[in-house]
């Protein structure tokens, strides 16, 4: 186990080597630089900037110089957010980000495991149509229309709670439900399913044979192993919250590390995307590991060497 | 003294997409405390949906018992409550799968699954219950029985899994065990030491054991009486010498027939039963074999034989052993 | 004796356990076939028998090179199969065959018989057309088929049909060798006698040598001109098939015979059986000696010490037993 | 019923191929039948717009601009005074382009990747799935965005941005089918009967992975449409006049306090189109699902 | 019974999600959460929306609307704007002109007087050397001031801003160097190299608000940062407001600068958010979270036809004007002609009041009204005439559109633009019959493109710096300026331009810039459009708000101070 962790984490380092390098690639492909804007600089101000940020040196220094950095644990200087260092833009961004992202994370599985275990125990019941409708209805909702929806209602129709913002725990309700609809369907849809086939096992059969309790049936034999499943899109799934967040956050005024990436792009703040595609790629990875891991917590025939 | 068990013409179909199987469609049989009696058949004849029907543990809701009675030491099972038949299970009657593979739960340890028959039947705490699995470990044959108790399934072999579930069923000591095939996925060798095993301990709990195999020779080593199936029904049934040695339905008497056997000189060919079973959604008018069947008479394909006593305690549905006649005896 | 169809010598295959952080090293071999040396003659039938797990299947795949052994030669047409290329097998792969034992995983689910039965021609340009079809219904024929189930696809049939289909596709070029990996194992008792018996047929008409893999004794007795045992991945015992089963020397093939019930009541209760103690061994860790003493009945204090040698015990009797070897010192 | 001698089996069904039993099998799935036949009338629909309506998806009438519902204009008017249902029929043909379209690619592309790291295996499936392992460190939607700000403003652009970031799923997805097929006995047999790589490939492994790969293309397509509205949101999405749902929902979504119609309708639209390619998807999983088969 | 639950269910959330909608259009009451309170305890406070990021806020290097909204606040310079853009002093004690002597008779040399009681907000006094330090830190070479350019002509400073590959001790004599000096603690003179007599209006602009020294000195660029919890230690300025908190990302806190030099403030707290999304932060407005907010564009009219809204309505026109802009060294817009037909196929008018429901103005020139060189009856000739169009379009050579190559049209894809887009690709559809192709391009691309002057045609839009034509027409139309993307090129203007620009006296400068404006725009290198107008609602109590047109995102930010909250 500890070796596997080693290697998985000694890949990573060449993975994000891997992803650094193209994410540059790509960003200095993209036509415009920082300082392109509809009223222009004068050509001495952008020779200043440049030379102020190391804009000026060839761009495989300038990678050269950045990796160099990544290594030391210093991200580089923004160029959009004057002088604030990547890193202490991302430390801003991170807490939000992922705290939004785990909550909607926790919420989502809250509603969805239950849901799905639910709807699969009493298959063609009211509440397995109500789960199959949820899940449906959610996952087919853009998470910005439901997002706008909600503030429309909740905010400026019943003022229960701030339109948007940072800071306390009701400005956290609507972005985190908005999140959390579609995987939550999902959770509800992949737990629904893998219940339905662990109750068809001959396992769950064997345990029936033995008289224990209905109860002990469902939790111990049934939903132990209906998690399996789950808990492999689960990483995926939380990575995808924390990296798809940018939208919610835009939407809310939520200043997480996904609306800075994103303004960082169209703003052509290189060390800002470089720092959010580092935070994205490690954020994936490690929930992958995590998951890995977990999983042979969960299942003992799991055993990495 | 009333038999232990006495199955009274069960009915248990499946609805599937393409129509109703009649997996069982009227089956009666009657096992006595302590005997063994083996019911035999080839796949898909309704031998396990049979022994399922008894323990209620037909999958639903696709598969259900339309009709018939179970009566243990009595009482009706179909009868019971829910709770009452918690207590049926595993305590009373318990069941041996096929496949140790996928019968065992993959993350539980084998201990754990051994005991909680045991907490829940005999009200043992979590230890006590490990401390009375680590008995049944051993007693079942399993080396190093205090660590292998916390052990997975998937670090147990085929054998080794089906001795775990040996200590499962017994684990409450019942009056009765189900066996289903429980030797169909292992090695002739460990074959041979589960059923030795088997036997030993229903002979020393005076346990009565139904056992279901396709396989004539373990059939012809353990057991008492012997139940042939065919297409959910019995077709056949007598102490297993009479039925061996003078079959009374030609199913009974092509199976025996077919399977090369050590002890008698090599033939040079094998005689098989031609064709394949009928299907189990729109079954045939007459005799569910008469398809089969090399003696067939015009009867046969209109009118479904029913069981009848053909020597003293040797029961057959065939009409034509029926009409004293068995051309198949050589 | 008739002329030699395939000469395997010293045949071995070892699985490599590796472990390690970006360089994989190997720190184990599994064993699964360990220095194996037989011949198959033309027109007659092998029987292998043994438990699961011994190396049977690899040991069959290995001659076909759907492995690659890891040492050793087998001989087809004084060829050595493990020297050619994957290319220059495949003219050979015409004349070896193999039928499998899942009926069910071994047919394409998405070809008709037709193109299951056709697809050997058509790999190696037999026939086109209308002599194409001919020849499929040619081989429905012959291993028993109606010609209009051509069109039909493998969930149609039953489990014995669907051999019947691995058989004709095994037959379809006419090779000289069939590997029969567990052929019956999945059918229903009823069913097995039929395809035996269409083996059997077959064999009489075209010459054909089998390789008849199973664990089912009495099958194996019943099929077989000469039977191999086997025992994680070695040959413990090869004889005629009379010879063996009359005279097993073996202590693990005596154990096995015993162990095969008899379905007739009369005679079981007679038996004695001789219990095995134990399972197989895991072969990444294979016992010293004898590979078969630690459950052996007759084992004594040589036998994790010495490896026995598959020696001549007359009359076409070869066994691997240290209670047969007498020149050794 | 004459029957022949070894051949006394009758089959009551007609033959069917795998295929078809899935066929049938979705058919009993109303949901399904639902989704699809949704699918298909809103394809001709917006095929067909045209025929439907008399308004072009880019007339201005300036006249009518932001008019609600009504007999004129069923679904109202947008800030151009253009006909939203025509934008809607007109959306329809880019909404749908961008979730076929992007699938192509990623078939294209994923799909030979896949198929080559599962059948080869060893070392050349190594460096592949490294390269995929690289690939799935990026962040999905981000890796989009900044590939459409490399890639540019046209719709196939579009379609290559969104295609170059979901190949990845196939091809692990393929891969793995791959790998499991691989060591069927029917392959072997196909082996051991002369067949090469990449005749087994084609002939066999791919085709039964097809039910896999047509599953996941099934949810795939609205994922890409979401993604188009998604980055409509942001202002990258597809360019006028040409409508696409996302970029409707985008315009709607100002003036939600206004004219709420205007995003009711597209997100409704989008919303049902989700919910049918979800139940085709569901209904296809379970026709294609190999544990339905006997 | 089973589908009849699914349907039911089906429908109940149909009818939530229609309750939503109903809901939304009905909703105009802005309960306001403490409106009972009383009058004269009405706490003064106001939550206003930035409607953008800042990157800094830093006076040198600031250069967005955004910024300055906040820099004005906290900081005085020496200059101010009154509400109509005439020049007020703030620190200086007087407007220099060359009558009161403190410009030179050459226009070169200033010098300006500074009040003695004007103080920072930590008391301390405000000298002429914090205004020459800001000066010099403006054209730092290392600082890379965004704003310098407009600054080039005082004496030395591009120079210095120049010499970043310099070393240290040259970069200090080439500061040194600088025509800025502080002639006593109260006096500031100011080199320029050249006559600029719109130099006085760049003097109340924020690049040259006074910094403090000391704190550059102990924090380095870093001083006008916030520290990890937000709180803005160091960042004293000398204006009414005092920010107290920078939560990036979020919002502004601002808090009256109880030691203020001059009349003090009736708001006591000023909360700027960040609320980048217009519909969301009418929304907050709506729910009472928001004293101001803008509206999305293209629900104007609602807004007006709402009952409670309409009372709320601000409208003011901003100095801002938009247009359509070519490319004119490349065919085929190099052809007068055709600008000319495509600037009378386009009803300006409609877009207005259609499409923006009367809100902004049709402009026909370029200099906004409102402005001084505003000239309302230039441009006329090219205002909307279909059959003008057609005519001079043959005349270009194209009769009916026959030979045209594709047109092709790029715009930034933000905003209002995609309407706007469409709108232009509609009218050369249905005036001209054109088809003209629309490219919708990320902004920084299309900056870029704009930049290189790879475009085509292209929209843009300009904005005072400050009130004056000198803002206007030499950098967007002299050959070669850094502003002239269209690649204009007229040696009459240029040479009308260079005289005006240097133009002592007030009323021959405006009339040389009339002249120019007039060659411009008989040339139409761009289409002009319309002049913004700032349309936003405000809740009433807000009072003694007051309005200009160089107003940023924030309508009133230029004179906040006289802002009070009255319930």
């Amino acid at each position: 186990m500890g070796r596997f962790i080693i290697r998985r984490v000694l890949w990573l380092i060449l993975v994000l080597f891997v992803v650094l390098l193209i994410t540059f690639i790509l960003m200095h492909l993209v036509p415009g630089g920082p300082w392109d804007r509809e009223k222009a600089l004068a050509p001495k101000v952008i020779e200043a900037l440049n030379k102020r940020y190391g804009l000026d040196l060839p761009l495989w220094r300038q990678f050269v110089n950045y990796a160099w950095g990544v290594l030391h644990g210093d991200l580089g200087i923004s160029y959009s957010y004057s002088d604030r260092t990547v890193v202490s833009i991302l430390a801003h961004g991170i807490p939000k980000t992922a705290t939004l992202g785990i909550l909607a994370f926790v919420v989502a599985q809250a509603i969805g495991i239950p849901f799905g275990v639910a709807a699969a125990l009493k298959q063609n019941s009211a509440v397995d149509y109500a789960s199959v409708l949820f899940s449906t209805v959610f996952a087919s909702i853009p998470g910005f229309v439901l997002g706008i929806l909600l503030i429309v209602l909740f905010a400026v129709v019943l003022h229960w709670l701030p339109t948007s913002g940072w800071g306390s725990i009701q400005q956290l309700i609507m972005p985190v439900f908005c999140l959390a609809a579609l995987p939550a369907a999902q959770s509800a849809r992949i737990t629904r399913a893998s219940t339905l086939d662990v109750m068809r096992q001959d396992y769950v059969r064997t345990a029936r044979s033995k008289g224990i309790m209905e109860s002990t049936v469902r939790v111990r034999h049934i939903f132990r192993n209906s998690l399996i499943p789950v808990v492999t899109v689960a990483g995926p799934e939380l990575a995808n919250l924390i990296t798809g967040s940018f939208i919610i956050e835009n939407l809310f005024a939520i200043p997480g590390v996904g609306r800075l990436f994103v303004q960082g792009i169209f703003a052509r703040d290189y060390t800002l995307i470089m720092g959010g595609v580092l935070f994205y790629a490690i954020t994936i990875a490690l929930l992958n590991l995590v998951v890995d891991i977990l999983y042979a917590a969960i299942d003992p025939r799991i055993r990495y060497e | 003294m009333a038999p232990l068990l006495e199955v009274k013409n069960i009915r248990t179909y499946f609805h599937t997409q393409d129509g109703v199987v009649k997996a069982v469609d009227g089956v009666s049989y009657d096992v006595n405390r302590g005997e063994t009696i083996a019911l035999v058949g080839e796949s898909g004849c309704g031998k396990t949906v049979s022994a399922l029907s008894i323990l209620r543990l037909v999958a639903e809701p696709a598969g259900k018992i339309i009709s018939g009675e179970i009566l243990f030491n009595g009482v009706d099972l179909l009868k019971l409550s829910d709770a009452e038949m918690h207590k049926m299970r595993g305590a009373r009657i318990s069941i041996i799968f096929q496949e140790p593979q996928t019968s065992l739960n993959p993350v539980l340890t084998i201990g754990r699954q051994i005991s909680e028959g045991l907490e829940f039947h005999k009200n043992m705490s979590l230890h006590d219950g490990m401390l009375e699995a680590t008995r049944l470990l051993k007693l079942v044959g399993i080396p190093h029985p205090e660590r292998r108790v916390y052990e997975y399934p998937h670090q147990f072999s085929g054998g080794m899994r089906q001795r775990a579930m040996i200590a499962i069923a017994i684990a409450c000591q019942p009056q009765l065990i189900i066996a289903d095939e429980p030797t169909t996925v292992v090695d002739v060798t460990i074959q041979a030491q589960l059923l030795e095993l088997i036997r030993n301990i229903t002979k020393e709990l005076d346990t009565a054991l139904i056992l279901i195999t396709h396989n004539l020779g373990i059939v012809a080593r353990y057991a008492k009486r012997v139940f042939v199936m065919y297409a959910g029904n019995i077709v056949e049934y007598g102490q297993a010498l009479d039925v061996y040695h003078q079959p009374c339905h030609p199913y009974t008497a092509g199976l025996l027939a077919s399977v090369p056997r050590l002890d008698e000189p090599r033939k040079n060919r094998l005689q098989p039963i031609e064709g394949q079973p009928p299907d189990l959604i729109a079954p045939p008018a007459g005799c569910a074999f008469q398809a089969r069947c090399t003696y067939s008479l015009p009867q046969c394909s209109k009118e479904k034989p029913v069981l009848m006593q053909i020597t003293p305690g040797h029961f057959a549905a065939c009409w034509i052993s029926q009409r004293g006649t068995k051309p198949w005896q050589k | 004796m008739a002329e030699v169809v395939i000469e395997v010598n010293n045949l071995a295959k070892y699985f490599p356990v590796t472990r390690g952080l970006f360089r994989q090293k190997k720190i184990a071999d599994v064993k699964a076939v360990d220095g194996v040396s037989f011949t198959i003659h033309k027109g007659e039938t092998l029987g292998l028998v043994g438990e699961s797990g011994c190396g049977k299947t690899t040991l069959g795949k290995c001659i076909l090179q759907l492995l690659r052994p890891t040492s050793g030669e087998v001989l087809f047409e004084s060829r050595d199969l493990c020297e050619l290329s994957d290319k220059e097998l495949v003219p050979i792969r015409a004349k070896l065959q193999v039928i499998f034992q899942d009926p069910y995983d071994s047919l394409d689910p998405r070809f008709t018989a037709m193109d299951i039965i056709g697809e050997p021609l058509r790999i190696h340009n037999i026939s086109k057309g209308k002599e194409y079809r001919d020849r499929v219904a040619e081989l429905l024929d012959l291993v028993g088929l109606a010609r209009y189930m051509a069109e039909r696809y493998p969930h149609e049939f039953s489990g014995g049909q669907r051999q019947r289909l691995g058989i004709a596709r095994a037959l379809a070029l006419q090779p000289e060798f069939i590997m029969c990996d567990e052929p019956i194992s999945a059918l229903d008792v009823s069913i097995q006698a039929q395809i035996i018996n269409l083996l059997d047929d077959l064999q009489q008409k075209f010459g054909v040598a089998y390789l008849f893999i199973s664990h089912d004794l009495s099958v194996v007795r019943h099929i077989s001109d000469r039977v191999i045992v086997m025992y994680l991945g070695k040959i413990m015992e090869i004889s005629t098939r009379d010879e063996l089963y009359k005279n097993p020397l073996h202590p693990y093939t005596q154990a096995l015979l015993s162990a095969v019930p008899i379905p007739d009541p009369a005679v079981e209760i007679k038996r004695d059986v001789i219990l095995l103690k134990g399972e197989v061994p895991s072969p990444m860790n294979p016992p010293t000696g004898c590979v078969f003493h630690p459950r052996c009945y007759r084992a004594f204090a040589d036998c994790p010490k010495i490896v026995p040698i598959l020696a001549d015990a007359g009359g076409g009797h070869q066994v691997a037993c240290l209670l047969y070897e007498t020149s050794r010192p | 019923m004459a029957v022949e001698i070894n051949t006394p089996v009758v089959f009551e069904r007609p033959p069917h191929t795998l295929w078809g039993d899935a066929i049938i099998r979705l058919r009993r799935n109303y949901f399904a039948m639902g989704g699809l036949a949704f699918i298909i009338l809103l394809s001709l629909a917006a095929i067909c717009a045209p025929l439907i309506t008399h308004y072009g998806f880019a007339d201005q009438h300036l006249d009518q601009i932001l008019q609600g519902p009504s007999a004129q204009h069923w679904m109202g008017t947008d800030q151009l005074g253009r006909d939203t249902f025509a934008r809607l029929l007109y959306g329809a043909r880019t909404s749908l382009a961008v979730g076929i379209f992007t699938q192509f690619i990623v078939i294209v592309i994923g799909l030979p990747i896949g198929a080559i790291a599962g059948y080869a295996g060893g070392r050349v499936d190594n460096y592949i799935m490294r390269f995929v392992d690289v690939m799935y460190a990026f962040p999905d939607i981000l890796l989009i965005i900044l590939l459409r700000s490399v890639l540019g403003g046209s719709i196939y652009m579009l379609f290559l941005a969104i295609g170059l970031v979901a190949w990845v799923n196939i091809s692990r997805l393929v891969r793995g089918q791959l790998m499991a097929l691989k060591s069927r006995d029917f392959v072997s047999a196909a082996k051991a009967m002369g067949g090469m790589g990449p005749y087994i490939t084609w002939r066999h492994l791919l085709p039964n992975a097809l039910g896999p790969i047509i599953i996941s293309i099934t949810f795939n397509i609205p994922r890409a449409i979401f993604t188009e509205a998604a980055l409509s949101y942001i202002g990258i999405g597809v360019k006028p006049p040409t409508p696409s749902w996302g970029a409707m929902i985008q315009d709607g979504f100002n003036l939600i306090f206004s004219k709420p119609y205007m995003l009711l309708f597209p997100a409704i639209a989008l919303a049902l189109l989700m919910l049918a390619f979800t139940f085709l998807g569901d209904g296809l999983r379970d026709a294609l699902d190999p544990k339905m088969r006997r | 019974m089973k589908r009849k639950t699914f349907i039911l269910s089906i429908l109940s959330i149909l009818v939530i999600v229609s309750l939503i909608f109903t809901s939304a259009c009905s909703t105009s009451s802005t309960s306001g959460a403490n409106s009972s309170t009383a009058a004269n305890s009405t706490p003064q406070v106001i939550t206003l929306n930035l409607a953008g990021e800042n990157n800094t806020i830093d006076p040198n290097r600031a250069s967005w609307t955004s910024e300055r909204t906040i820099i004005i606040q906290c900081f005085d310079g020496l200059l101010t704007f009154n509400s109509d853009l005439t020049l007020a002093p703030m620190v200086a004690k007087e407007i220099p002109t060359v009558a009161n002597k403190d410009i030179s008779a050459d226009g070169k040399t200033y010098t300006i007087k500074l009040k003695n009681n004007v103080t920072w907000s930590d008391g301390t006094k405000v000298t002429a050397k914090d205004f020459v330090f800001s000066f010099k830190r403006l054209f730092s070479p290392d600082l890379a001031s965004e704003y310098e350019s407009f600054y080039s002509d005082v004496v030395g400073g591009d120079a210095y801003f120049s010499a970043t590959g310099k070393t240290d001790a040259e970069k200090q004599a080439l500061q040194d160097a600088i025509g800025v000096r502080a002639v006593d603690d109260y006096t500031l003179e100011i080199k320029l190299t050249d006559s600029l007599p719109t130099f006085t209006q760049l003097l109340a602009l924020w690049p040259v608000f006074p910094v403090r020294q000391d704190m550059v000195a102990k924090y380095g660029d870093k001083w006008a940062q916030p520290d990890a919890n937000g709180a803005m230690p160091n960042y004293i300025g000398n204006g009414p407001f005092i920010l107290k908190e920078w939560v990036q990302q979020d919002h502004y806190t601002l808090v009256r600068n109880e030691k203020y030099w001059g009349t003090k403030p009736k708001l006591t707290q000023i909360t700027f958010k960040e609320l980048t999304d217009a519909n969301l932060a009418l929304a907050a407005y709506k729910a009472g979270e928001l004293d101001q907010s803008g509206v999305p564009g293209g629900t104007e009219q609602t807004t007006m036809n709402d009952a409670t809204l309409s009372p709320q309505i601000l409208r003011f026109p901003t100095l801002t004007t938009y247009a359509f802009q070519f490319n004119v060294t490349k065919p085929p817009f190099d052809n007068k002609l055709l600008r000319q037909a495509l600037a009378c196929a386009i009803d300006r008018s409609a877009y207005i009041n259609q499409v923006r429901h009367g809100v902004g103005k049709v402009a026909l020139s370029w200099i906004p009204p409102g402005m001084p060189g505003f000239d309302a009856t230039l441009g006329t000739d090219w205002s909307f005439n279909p059959t003008k169009a057609k005519q001079l379009l043959a005349q270009a050579g194209y009769p009916d559109g026959k030979g045209l190559p594709e047109l092709k049209f790029q715009i930034a894809n933000t905003g209002a633009n995609p309407t706007i887009a469409a709108f232009l690709q509609g009218q050369l559809k249905d005036n001209l019959g054109i088809n003209l192709t629309v490219e919708l391009m990320e902004s920084k691309a299309y900056s870029a493109l704009y930049n290189a002057k790879q475009f085509t045609w292209g929209f843009t839009g300009w904005g005072a710096d400050y009130p004056d034509p000198d803002d206007w027409l030499p950098q967007l139309y002299m050959t070669g300026a850094g502003n002239n993307k269209t690649g204009y090129s007229n040696p009459a203007f240029d040479a009308i331009s260079k005289q005006a620009l240097a133009e002592l006296d007030n009323t021959k400068r405006l009339q040389l810039w009339a002249q120019a404006q007039a060659m411009v725009v008989a040339d139409q290198p761009m289409i002009y459009v319309f002049n913004r107008e700032t349309f936003v609602l405000q809740k009433p109590w807000v009072k003694g708000m007051v309005t200009s047109g160089l107003d940023g995102n924030v309508a009133g930010d230029t004179f906040l101070r006289n802002v009070y909250i009255q319930k």
